[in-house]
C-alpha cells in the first residue's frame, strides 16, 4: 500500500436506515430492473413501453383486470401471511404450497362428505378442515425441527411434492368424480360449498379472509406478549428459554399457524376458483408466496400490497401473450426483475461508498 | 426371464438417476462451500436448451455438452453475484433464478421444437466390464456420459475428502470466518463452486437433451432440478451416497412402471412418494447422529458472510 | 530499527464512530507487549487491521522495517503475522491438524495427514501446548482449542503473534501455563501483543505495556516500571477505586435451599451430585472452582433451565424442584448467565426489546404498552449510565460492559429475591468492573440473596460473604473468606474436602 | 384498455376481417398436442388472410383459464378455441356471459347455443396403426404408453389392439400408465420398461417422442401420436396416427362469418381428414400398406367402423354382439379393455 492512493468500491454498513430508504430501495430496483430487461425487449424488436403498458393494462387498466389482480392475489396473500408469520421465528417454511394442497384436500373432504350442509354450516366446516390438514401439514415438519433440530427448509420443501402427489393420487382414484368419464378431478361442489363472491366478478370472500388475518397478524405480533415471544425464539432459541419462553412449543404452534394459513388458501382456491379438487390447483402460489413474505419485509400491511402487485404482474403476464409474447419471455421478464429486487435489496442495510486510502 | 427384468430395472433406473446425480454432484459443491442453490431447474433447462442447440449446429454433441456446461455456468454466475457479492437471500434468488432460466430456456428454443437430432450419446456397453454378470448389466452398458458420471463421483469424492483445496473449500462452508482468518479466498472459493455447481447443473439438462431423451421440450427436466436438491440431503452432502441416492431415486421412478408390465398394480403415486420420505427420515437420522457426530449440513450453509461483521 | 512490528499513525472509522485516530504502536523482537483499554477502545479493531481482516483509512504498517500493504488476512500470514482471536476461528468438524493446514501454502495438494499429524505433535511438544493432532476441534475444551489456535499460527513460522483475551476464558492454571508457553517463544525471538484485562497478569508476565483509550494511544510503558494505579489512570483517565468497600453482612431468612440435589450435564454424567447449599437473604455467596465442575449446571438449576434428577429445590420455603424457567422468574429468580449475548440478550433486538425479555413474562394482559416499556428502559439506561447511542439499534452494537450493565440492570429492576450471576466481569475494564461490583452490593445490601459464580479467587474474596467451592459437581466445603486463605481455597479448588465453617 | 389497444380493436368497416383466438393448455413448444392445434392454427391463417389469430399458451386448467377466456372474448375475439378438456367449466361459464362470441372446446362434452365440441375419431387411424403393429411384432408382445386412463385413451388401445388382433390374433397389447402427458424422461422409462418386457413395437399415447427414441436405440419399433414422430426416430417409427385440425379450424371459422354455424358435438371422422396416418417408414411391408390402404377405404367410405361386434373385454364376456357398432355415447365413455389388452384401468375397481 505504502502511499498509493487507494480507492475501492465496497459496501458500508449503514448505522440506520430510514424509511425512505425502506421503499425507494425495491421501487427504484424494479424501475432499473424494467428498463434492463425493456432493453432486451428492444433486442425482439418490441416497443418495451408498449409491452409494459399491456401489462399494466392487462392487471389494472380495467375494473375486470383489477378484479381479477385480487383474484389472483388472494391465495397469495393468505399464503404470504402465513410464511411470514414462521419467517419471523426464523423458520424457513418453504412448504407452503404442499400446504396449500393439504389445505385444498381437507377442504374438499368436508365439501364431498357433507355436500347437502348450507353454506352457512359447510362453508365453517371447509375452513376448518382445511385449516386443520394445512396445519398438520405444517405441524409434521415442525416435530423433527422442535425436538432434533432437523432443517425444515429442506423437509418442509420436499413435503410439498408428497402433498402434490397424494391430491392426484385422489382425483385419480378414490375422489375421482364418477361423471367425469375417468378424467382426474373430483365431482363438482354443491351449492353450499361455494364462498360468495362480489357482484358478478370473482373477486371472493378470501379476500376478506385475507385482510382480516393481515390485521390480526400485525396486531398479534406486534402488540402481544406471543408475538414478541416468537420474535425472540426466532433471534436466539437460548435467550427464549432463557426468559421462560417454551420455544418448542412455539416452533410447533407458528408452523400449525403458518401451514393452516396456507391450507385455508388452498381451501378458498377449490371452494371459490375450481369448485373442485384437480391436478395443479395451484400453479406454484407457494413458491411465490416465499418471495412476497420477504419483499414485504414480512411485514403485514406490505404483505397486502406486494400481493396486489404479483397478482397484477401474474395476469398481466397473460395479458402481452396476446401481444405476441411467449409464455417464456413472461417469466423471462418476471425473473429478471426479481433478480434486480433481490439484489438491490443490499442497498438497505448498505450503501456503496468509494474506500480511499490517504484522503481525508 | 423374471430375473432379466429386474436387472433392466436396475440398468434403467441407473440411467434415470443420472441427470439428478449430474445435478446432485453440482449442488454438493456448491451447498459445500455454503451457498444455497434453489435454481438447480432453471440451470438445466437453460443447459439442455443450449446442448441441444449447440449440437444442432455443430453435428457434435460433445461440443453441445460443452456449451451446456458453460452456459449453467453462466447462469449459476448470477446466483453467485446476487448472493456472495450482494448478499442477497439465497432462497429468494435461486426461486427467482429458476423462473428466469425456464423463460429464457424456453425463449431461446422456440424454433428447436420438434427437431429431430441425430448427433446423441448413445449407448456403448464397455468391452469386458459389460460381460461381468449383472454389474456388468447394471453399470456398464450405459453412454459416455454415464460413464464420466461415475468418474466425477470419484474425482469429486476424492477432491472434497483427500485434498488441501477440498478441505479449504469444507473449510468455507463450515466457519468461513475461521478460513478468511487462515487465509482461503471465501469469495473465490465461493465463486468457484458456485460456477461449477451451474456447470454439472447444464450437464445434466445436456444429459437430458442429448442423451435420455434426445429433443428439446419445453420444461422437459419436470421437476428433476428439485429432486436433485432433495438427492443432496440424501447423500449427507457425500458424492459416494448421492450415487447411491441416485440410483435409488431412479430405480424407485422406474419401478412403477416395471411393475405395471408384470401385473402388478399398486398406485405410482405411492412409489413416488418413497423417495421423498426416505430423505426426510436421512436428514432426521442424519441430524440426529450429529450430536455426536458432526456430518451434518454445512454450518455456514445460506448465510452470507461479510468479514467486517459479525 | 529493530522493531518487529510498527504501525503508524492508524486511523479506521466504522460509520459513527472513530475505532482508532491515528493510533501508533510498535513492537521488538523477543518482547511480550501488552495491549490495554477499556471497553471499545479499539485494541481488537488495532489487531484486526494488523491482521489484515480490517483496512485502515489512513496509516502505516511496517514489518521489520519494510511497508507492508496487508490487504488480506492472507497477506498478514505471509509477513508472518498470526492471530488468536477472541472468538476462535477454527473449523469444528475438522481436526485439529486439518485446521492447520488450512490456508497453508507449501502443503501438497494430496496432503498425508499422517505425517502432517506427527510434525504437529512435534511442534506442539516443543512448546510444552499439549494437544492431540487428530482430535476434531468440536470435541475439545476451550483451553485445548486454544492450544490448537497457537499451534496453528506457530505452524505457519509467525514471528508475530496476537493473542486477543486469551485468558478470559482460562482457568489460573491454564493461564499460567498460556504465559510459559508465551515466554518461550519470546525468547526465541518471536513478538508477542497480548490484549488483557487482567492487570495482576499483565503486570506479571509482560515486558512493555500500551495503553488505548477512546481509540487514541495514550502511551506505551515498560512493565518493570509502571504500577496497576498508573495503568488504572490511564485506561480511564480517572483514579478508580481498586478495594471494594463492604459494609457488614446483614442475614435475613432463607431465600434458596438446595438438598441432596444432582443433575445430569449435557453429556449425560452427573454434573451435579448431592449438592446441599442455602443461601440467605442479604447475603452473596460465592462459588469458586475450576470452570467445568458444575457451576454452569448449577446456575441452570436454579434458574429452572435444567431438569433436577433428584433433590429438591426451594425458593422462599416453597418447593420449586420441578418449576420451569417461567416458574423461576415469576418466583423471584433473576439470572445473569455466561453468555451475555446470545442467552441474556438478544443481539439483533434493540435495548427496549431485550428490556421487556423477561419483564413481557410479568404483563397482566397479554398486550404489550411499548410506551411504559419505553420510558421504563429509559429510567434503567439513565439510573445506570448505561452507553446506549441509539435505543433502537440492536444491542450488539454495544460494548461488553455496557452489555453487561444492561443486563443486570435489567435483572434487578424487578428486585428480585435471587440473583444468580456467573462470571460478571469476564472481559470487562476496570471501570466497568466497579460499576458491576457496586451494583452487586447494592443488592445485597437491599436484601436481595446473590449466588456468585466466578474463576477470579480475588473477586470471590472480595465481594463473597461465604464461599462454597465446587469440584467434580460437589460442594467440598463452605468457608468464610475473611478466614480463609487462597491456598486453602485451591486446595479445595482440587479436590480436597475441608470441614464447613460458614 | 386504453388507447394501445386500438391495433387490436376490430377494425370497423374493414369487411370480412375476423379476430380468433386459441388457448393451448401446454407450451406451443411440446411437439405434442398444443403443437398439433397451433398447426392447425397456422394452416387456418395460410388459408384464410383475413383471419387474425391470437394465442395465449400454457394456460392451467383452473383460475387462470377463466379469465383468459374472459379477456379473449372482451377483447374482440369472434371464435375462441380452448383446446383441453379441462377447460370444459370455465369455456360454459365465460360462453354465457358472451353471447355473441363462438366457444369451441375440444374432447369435450358441455354444448350451449354458442359452445361447440370439436374432436376426431382417432381410434379410426389407431385401428390401422394397430394393423401396422400386428403385422410387424415378432415376440408378439407391443407395447402401449398411456398418459391417463380416461375414455379418450382406453378408446385408442382398445382400437390399435383390434387392429393388431386382426392381423396377430396371439398377439397381446401391453399398457403401461404414465400419469402424465408431457415428460419426455418418464414417457421413455416406461417405453423401456416395455422393451425389458420384452415388446417389441411400442405404441404411445403422449406428448413427446421420447418412447419413439427408446424404440429406436433398441432396434425396436414403435408407433408415435400427434404428428409425424418419424424425424425423431427414423428407424423404428412405423407410422404415427397424427392430427389435422386446419381444415376443421378453416370450415368452423368460415361459417361463423357466413353466420351458418350452428352448435355441435363434431366428432370428425378420418374422412373428414381430421385425422389421418403420417407416412409409412420404410420398414413397412408393401403387403401391410395394402392391407391398411383397403381397411382404410372401408372406414373413410363409412362402409365399416372399428367398433363393430363381436367384440370381447378382457374377460372374455361379448360387450359388443355381433353385427353391432358401439354407439357414440358408448364409445365416449369407454371404460373397460377389450381382449387382449394387457394391462388394468386404475380406478375401474373403485
Ligand atoms: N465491525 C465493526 N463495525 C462497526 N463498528 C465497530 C466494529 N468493530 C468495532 N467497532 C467499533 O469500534 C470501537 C472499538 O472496538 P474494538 O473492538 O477495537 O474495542 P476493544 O478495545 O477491543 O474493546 P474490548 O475491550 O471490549 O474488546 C467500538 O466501540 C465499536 O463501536
Ligand atoms: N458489528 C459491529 N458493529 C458495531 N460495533 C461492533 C460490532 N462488532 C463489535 N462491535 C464493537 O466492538 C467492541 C468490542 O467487541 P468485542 O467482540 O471485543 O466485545 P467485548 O466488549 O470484548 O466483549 P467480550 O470480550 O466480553 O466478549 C464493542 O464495543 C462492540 O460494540
Ligand atoms: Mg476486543
Ligand atoms: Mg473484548
Amino acid at each position: 500500500m505504502g502511499n498509493g492512493s487507494f480507492s475501492r468500491w465496497h459496501f458500508e454498513k449503514r448505522e440506520t436506515t430510514s424509511n425512505l430508504v425502506l421503499v425507494m430501495v425495491p421501487v427504484l430496483s424494479v424501475v432499473i430492473g424494467l428498463i434492463f430487461t425493456g432493453l432486451f425487449i428492444a433486442l425482439t424488436g418490441k416497443d418495451p413501453l408498449e409491452v409494459y403498458l399491456l401489462m399494466f393494462d392487462g392487471a389494472f387498466g380495467s375494473a375486470y383486470g383489477i378484479s381479477e389482480t385480487i383474484v389472483k392475489s388472494i391465495p397469495l396473500l393468505i399464503c404470504a401471511l402465513g410464511l411470514s408469520i414462521a419467517f419471523r421465528m426464523q423458520l424457513w417454511n418453504i412448504g407452503a404450497e404442499g400446504q396449500l394442497y393439504m389445505g385444498a384436500f381437507g377442504a374438499t373432504w368436508a365439501a364431498l362428505t357433507f355436500p347437502d350442509w348450507p353454506a352457512y354450516q359447510l362453508l365453517p366446516a371447509m375452513m376448518v378442515a382445511g385449516f386443520l390438514a394445512g396445519g398438520l401439514w405444517g405441524l409434521l415438519p415442525a416435530i423433527p425441527r422442535a425436538y432434533f433440530k432437523v432443517n425444515e427448509t429442506i423437509t418442509t420443501l420436499l413435503m410439498n411434492y408428497i402433498a402434490i402427489l397424494w391430491v392426484d393420487y385422489l382425483v385419480v382414484g378414490p375422489w375421482k368424480d364418477p361423471k367425469s368419464f375417468n378424467f382426474p378431478i373430483s365431482p363438482q361442489f354443491t351449492e353450499g360449498a361455494i364462498l360468495p363472491t362480489l357482484g358478478t366478478s370473482r373477486i371472493h370472500m378470501g379476500l376478506v379472509f385475507g385482510v382480516v388475518v393481515a390485521l390480526l397478524l400485525y396486531i398479534v405480533l406486534n402488540y402481544t406478549r406471543w408475538g414478541f415471544e416468537i420474535r425472540v425464539s426466532g433471534e436466539s432459541p437460548a435467550a427464549a428459554r432463557y426468559a421462560g419462553m417454551n420455544y418448542v412449543k412455539n416452533i410447533l404452534l407458528v408452523m400449525f399457524i403458518s401451514g393452516g394459513l396456507a391450507g385455508l388458501a388452498g381451501m378458498t382456491e377449490v371452494s371459490a376458483i375450481t369448485q373442485r379438487l384437480q391436478h395443479g390447483i395451484s400453479p406454484g402460489y407457494g413458491y411465490s408466496a416465499i418471495i412476497i413474505a420477504w419483499l414485504a419485509r414480512l411485514h403485514p400491511a406490505a404483505i397486502v400490497l406486494v400481493s396486489v402487485i404479483f397478482g397484477g404482474m401474474l395476469v398481466g403476464g397473460y395479458s402481452i401473450q396476446t401481444s405476441g409474447f411467449s409464455s417464456t419471455t413472461v417469466s423471462m421478464l418476471q425473473g429478471a426483475i426479481l433478480f434486480f429486487v433481490v439484489g438491490g435489496e443490499i442497498f438497505v442495510n448498505y450503501r456503496l461508498v468509494r474506500g480511499e486510502k490517504g484522503g481525508k | 426371464m423374471e430375473q432379466s427384468i429386474w436387472l433392466a430395472l436396475l440398468s434403467t433406473g441407473v440411467v434415470a438417476g443420472t441427470p439428478i446425480l449430474f445435478a446432485a454432484l453440482g449442488e454438493i459443491l456448491t451447498e459445500r462451500a455454503g451457498i444455497l442453490n434453489l435454481g438447480v431447474e432453471g440451470m438445466m433447462l437453460v443447459g439442455a436448451v443450449t446442448g441441444f442447440m449447440v449440437t444442432m449446429s455443430t453435428h457434435n454433441q460433445w461440443m453441445g455438452l460443452l456449451m451446456a456446461i458453460v452456459a449453467g455456468g453462466l447462469m449459476a454466475l448470477i446466483h453467485a453475484f446476487l448472493s456472495i457479492t450482494l448478499r442477497a437471500n439465497q432462497v429468494v434468488s435461486g426461486l427467482a433464478l429458476t423462473i428466469f432460466g425456464t423463460g429464457l430456456s424456453g425463449f431461446l428454443g422456440k424454433d428447436l421444437i420438434g427437431v429431430p437430432l441425430t448427433d446423441t450419446f448413445k449407448p456403448i456397453p464397455i468391452a469386458g466390464l459389460s460381460e461381468i454378470p449383472w454389474i456388468g448389466d447394471i453399470l456398464f452398458k450405459h453412454d459416455a456420459l454415464v460413464y464420466i458420471s461415475y468418474g466425477l463421483i470419484f474425482i469429486l469424492w476424492f477432491f472434497l475428502y483427500r485434498t488441501k483445496t477440498g478441505l479449504e473449500l469444507r473449510a468455507v462452508g463450515e466457519n468461513p470466518a475461521a478460513a478468511d482468518a487462515a487465509g482461503i479466498n471465501v469469495f473465490a472459493i465461493r465463486y468457484a463452486c458456485v460456477i461449477a455447481g451451474g456447470m454439472l447443473a447444464g450437464a445434466a439438462g445436456a444429459y437430458l437433451s442429448l442423451a435420455y431423451a434426445p429433443s428439446w421440450l419445453e420444461n422437459m427436466t419436470a421437476g428433476r432440478g428439485w429432486i436433485a436438491v432433495a438427492l443432496v440431503i440424501f447423500g449427507t452432502w457425500n458424492p459416494l451416497r448421492a450415487f447411491l441416492g441416485s440410483f435409488f431415486f431412479g430405480t424407485i421412478d422406474v419401478m412403477g412402471f416395471t411393475m405395471q408390465t408384470i401385473g402388478i398394480q399398486i398406485p405410482s403415486f405411492f412409489l413416488k412418494m418413497l423417495p421423498y420420505i426416505f430423505t426426510i427420515a436421512v436428514l432426521i437420522v442424519v441430524t440426529r447422529e450429529t450430536k455426536t457426530r458432526r456430518v451434518a449440513s454445512p454450518e455456514a450453509l445460506s448465510i452470507p458472510y461479510n468479514r467486517e461483521e459479525r | 530499527m529493530d522493531y518487529m512490528v510498527e504501525m503508524i499513525n492508524i486511523t479506521k472509522r466504522f460509520p459513527g464512530i472513530l475505532a482508532n485516530d491515528r493510533v501508533s504502536f510498535s513492537v521488538k523482537a523477543g518482547e511480550i507487549h501488552a495491549l490495554l483499554g477499556e471497553n471499545g477502545a479499539g485494541k481488537s479493531t488495532l489487531m484486526s487491521i494488523l491482521t489484515g481482516l480490517y483496512r485502515p483509512d489512513e496509516g502505516e504498517i511496517r514489518i521489520q522495517g519494510n511497508p507492508v500493504d496487508l490487504q488480506s488476512p492472507r497477506d498478514a500470514v505471509a509477513h508472518g503475522i498470526g492471530m488468536v482471536h477472541q472468538h476462535f476461528k477454527l473449523v469444528k468438524p475438522f481436526t485439529v491438524a486439518e485446521n492447520i493446514i488450512l490456508g497453508l501454502k507449501g502443503i501438497k495438494e494430496v496432503y498425508n495427514l499422517k505425517s502432517i499429524d506427527e510434525s504437529v505433535a512435534q511442534l506442539s511438544r516443543e512448546y510444552g501446548l499439549h494437544i492431540q493432532p487428530d482430535s476434531p476441534i468440536w470435541q475439545l475444551s476451550v483451553g485445548e482449542q486454544q492450544r490448537a489456535e497457537i499451534v496453528k499460527i506457530l505452524f505457519r513460522g509467525a514471528e508475530i503473534l496476537i493473542l486477543d483475551e486469551p485468558t478470559a476464558v482460562l482457568t489460573p492454571q491454564e493461564a499460567k501455563d498460556l504465559y510459559k508457553t508465551l515466554r518461550k517463544m519470546a525468547d526465541l525471538g518471536k513478538a508477542i501483543i497480548v490484549i488483557s484485562h487482567k492487570l495482576s497478569e499483565v503486570l506479571a508476565h509482560t515486558d512493555a505495556i500500551t495503553v488505548l483509550r477512546g481509540g487514541r494511544s495514550v502511551g506505551t510503558v515498560r512493565t518493570k516500571e509502571t504500577s496497576e494505579m498508573e495503568l488504572t489512570r490511564m485506561m480511564v483517565g480517572r483514579p478508580v477505586m481498586l478495594e471494594t468497600v463492604k459494609n457488614p453482612v446483614n442475614r435475613s431468612s432463607k431465600v434458596l435451599e438446595l438438598h441432596n440435589l444432582s443433575a445430569l450435564g449435557n453429556r449425560g454424567q452427573f454434573a451435579l451430585k448431592e449438592i446441599n447449599l442455602d443461601i440467605y437473604g442479604g447475603e452473596i455467596v460465592g462459588i469458586a472452582g475450576v470452570a467445568g465442575n458444575g457451576q454452569r449446571e448449577l446456575a441452570e438449576v436454579v434458574a429452572g433451565l435444567r431438569a433436577i434428577e433428584r433433590g429438591q429445590k426451594k425458593v422462599d420455603g416453597n418447593d420449586l424442584t420441578l418449576a420451569s424457567p417461567k416458574q423461576m422468574i415469576q418466583a423471584g429468580v433473576s439470572y445473569v448467565p455466561e453468555d451475555r449475548l446470545g442467552t441474556g440478550l438478544v443481539p439483533n433486538l434493540n435495548a427496549m426489546e431485550n428490556y421487556l425479555l423477561k419483564g413481557v413474562q410479568k404483563m397482566p394482559s397479554g398486550f404489550i404498552n411499548w410506551k411504559q416499556v419505553a420510558q421504563e428502559t429509559a429510567e434503567v439506561i439513565k439510573k445506570y449510565d448505561i452507553k446506549v447511542p441509539n435505543p433502537k439499534n440492536p444491542v450488539k452494537m454495544l460494548s461488553g460492559g455496557n452489555l453487561q450493565k444492561l443486563l443486570l440492570g435489567r435483572e434487578i429492576s424487578g428486585k428480585p429475591r435471587l440473583i444468580v450471576t456467573m462470571y460478571p466481569m469476564r472481559g470487562l475494564d476496570v471501570g466497568a468492573m466497579e460499576t458491576i461490583r457496586s451494583l452487586l452490593l447494592q443488592e445485597r445490601d437491599r436484601g436481595a440473596a446473590v449466588l456468585l459464580i466466578s474463576e477470579e479467587l480475588e473477586e470471590l474474596f472480595a465481594l463473597s460473604d461465604r464461599l462454597a467451592v465446587l469440584h467434580g459437581g460437589e460442594v467440598m466445603g463452605v468457608v468464610d473468606p475473611h478466614k480463609t486463605t487462597f491456598e486453602d481455597v485451591g486446595l479445595m479448588m482440587a479436590g480436597k474436602r475441608m470441614a464447613a465453617h460458614g | 384498455g386504453g388507447g394501445k389497444q386500438a391495433s387490436n380493436a376490430p377494425a370497423a368497416g374493414s369487411g370480412d376481417k375476423i379476430k380468433v383466438a386459441f388457448v393451448y393448455v401446454g407450451p406451443v413448444g411440446d411437439a405434442g398436442w398444443s403443437y398439433s392445434h397451433d398447426q392447425g392454427r397456422q394452416y387456418l391463417v395460410k388459408e384464410m388472410p383475413n383471419v387474425e389469430t391470437t394465442v395465449v399458451e400454457s394456460v392451467p386448467e383452473g383460475a387462470d383459464a377463466e379469465r383468459v377466456l374472459t379477456e379473449l372474448a372482451s377483447k374482440g375475439n369472434k371464435v375462441i378455441f380452448a383446446t383441453s378438456f379441462g377447460y370444459m367449466d370455465y369455456v360454459e361459464k365465460v360462453a354465457k356471459k358472451f353471447p355473441e362470441v363462438v366457444f369451441l372446446h375440444a374432447t369435450g362434452f358441455k354444448t350451449a347455443n354458442n359452445v361447440g365440441t370439436y374432436f376426431g375419431r382417432e381410434y379410426q387411424a389407431r385401428y390401422l396403426s394397430g394393423l401396422v403393429a400386428g403385422k410387424q411384432t415378432q415376440t408378439n408382445l407391443i407395447g402401449y404408453v398411456a398418459a391417463m386412463p380416461i375414455p379418450e385413451v382406453i378408446r385408442g388401445i382398445n382400437a390399435f389392439t383390434l387392429g393388431v388382433k386382426e392381423v396377430n390374433p396371439k398377439a397381446t397389447v401391453k399398457v403401461v400408465w404414465t400419469n402424465t402427458w408431457y415428460d419426455p424422461a418418464k414417457e421413455k422409462d416406461a417405453a423401456k420398461s416395455l422393451l425389458d418386457a420384452n415388446c417389441d413395437v411400442i405404441a404411445q399415447h403422449q406428448d413427446t417422442p421420447a418412447p419413439m427414441q427408446a424404440a429406436e436405440e433398441r432396434g425396436k419399433f414403435g408407433i408415435g401420436y400427434n404428428t409425424d414422430m418419424s424425424k425423431f426416430a427414423p428407424k423404428a417409427v412405423l407410422t404415427s396416427p397424427v392430427w389435422n385440425w386446419g381444415p376443421y379450424y378453416v370450415k368452423t371459422v368460415k361459417a361463423v362469418m357466413d353466420k351458418t354455424w350452428k352448435t355441435e358435438q363434431y366428432w370428425g371422422p378420418m374422412s373428414d381428414n381430421i385425422i389421418d396416418l403420417a407416412p409409412f417408414g420404410p420398414m413397412v411391408s408393401e403387403d401391410t400398406k395394402a392391407l391398411v390402404a383397403k381397411k382404410k377405404d372401408t372406414i373413410m367410405k363409412g362402409q365399416w367402423d372399428v367398433f363393430t361386434g363381436p367384440i370381447k373385454d378382457q374377460q372374455g364376456q361379448v360387450k359388443v354382439q355381433e353385427g353391432q357398432k358401439m354407439t357414440d355415447k358408448e364409445m365416449l365413455g369407454f371404460d373397460w379393455f377389450v381382449q387382449g389388452v394387457d394391462g388394468a384401468i386404475p380406478s375401474a375397481k373403485q
